[in-house]
């Protein structure tokens, strides 16, 4: 079961990339974990989770190919 | 849930004078409109520690953001007697005093216009996943917070 | 009590889109300026038993006008943080579908030039001495009637 | 003492007349019964009146050339 993640605004600039694919996650806690592990830069920043372009609150279960982006504060305008 | 179609908003770079008087014009044979009401965010020319801002360079989460802008136009012609609703939004770089947002509404009356029009700038500003990054002279940049 | 020179508001026939245009243009290397409102009045065909509204002709007591358009503009800086406002309304003969009023203000921040834009629109409606003639196709004529 | 009367949008239409000169009126309720009296339609239309573009309530002294303005309801924009 593959995730691609796509990373936006400060998030990129942080981590480094724009996209990152992980496999073997079936929620979004898990993922989000252990993202935070691989680049620490993400515990200290601000963003909410959006999964299939739905921005989601609390734990959410990932299907194949789910497309999880994480969003730091909007500024656009 | 997905639209086959979404009405594309983004504009790369600047969005000239030249652009908003077409569009402005473009209205002359809708005889039912009473009123436009228009609002253009330019750059600024903010000052941050000693260092100014000389331009924004803009990106997006593109489909979220125009799956977003589709939603929030149904929703306002629902609550606004509208007769038209254009959005533009700059991708990449928009230099100090060009105009990088232009959103657009027209109206039989004015006061629809100008609410639909007002509230349309803060779903914008709250709502699309864009972001800004304010490039300074000196080649740094920071990124923008909307307030 | 009456300034010597008042800042004239009033243009003969419609105001074009290039006008329009030329007016945003101007504000590029206004670089303190994050934001325009913008209020356009369009004479709009109304139908009105049977017959429509193929124009408006609009007549002024100029003079007063232009001294209580001073008087609105002035309180109108004092009370919010606007980096510009430019007022121009048509005289003489607009046709359906042209533009006959533009409100246009501009500020470091969105709130300021929004509620400015929407706050002038209403007093020029309310308080300037201008009058509107409804011209029908047939060439008979009825006196507008502001809501 | 002569007094100059403006009129505007539908009574300069219905007097006939955009300027009427009067001699002799010292107030602006004198001023507006006379001129009642010579344009009938007056008595039946909506206005407010200025004088010297000062928008007055009540009735008002006038002085050598003061101009009064009748002013229906206003329909700019």
């Amino acid at each position: 079961m593959k995730t691609d993640i796509l990373l936006f605004g400060q998030l990129a600039e942080q981590v480094g990339a724009k996209q990152i694919s992980l496999e073997g996650f079936s929620d979004s806690e898990t993922l989000i974990k252990a993202l935070q592990q691989q680049y620490p830069v993400l515990s200290q920043s601000k963003y909410i989770v959006a999964i299939n372009q739905e921005i989601i609150s609390g734990n959410t279960a990932l299907s194949d190919n789910s497309i999880v982006a994480l969003l730091p504060p909007f500024s656009g305008g | 849930m997905k639209e086959g179609k979404l009405k594309n908003i983004f504009v790369q770079g600047s969005i000239t004078a030249s652009f908003i008087a077409d569009s402005i014009q473009k209205h002359s044979s809708k005889t039912g409109i009473g009123g436009h009401s228009i609002f253009l965010g330019q750059v600024r020319t903010d000052e941050i520690n000693g260092k100014k801002v000389a331009a924004i360079e803009y990106t997006s989460y593109e489909e979220m953001a125009l799956q977003k802008m589709h939603e929030i136009r149904e929703a306002i012609f629902v609550k606004y007697e509208l007769t038209c609703m254009h959005v533009y939004h700059s991708l990449g770089k928009v230099p100090a005093g060009e105009i990088c947002l232009f959103v657009f509404t027209s109206s039989p009356h004015r006061k629809a216009a100008i609410e639909a029009c007002s509230e349309l700038v803060e779903k914008i500003k709250a709502e699309l996943p864009v972001w800004g990054a304010e490039l300074f002279e000196d080649n740094s940049h920071q990124w923008k917070v909307n307030q």
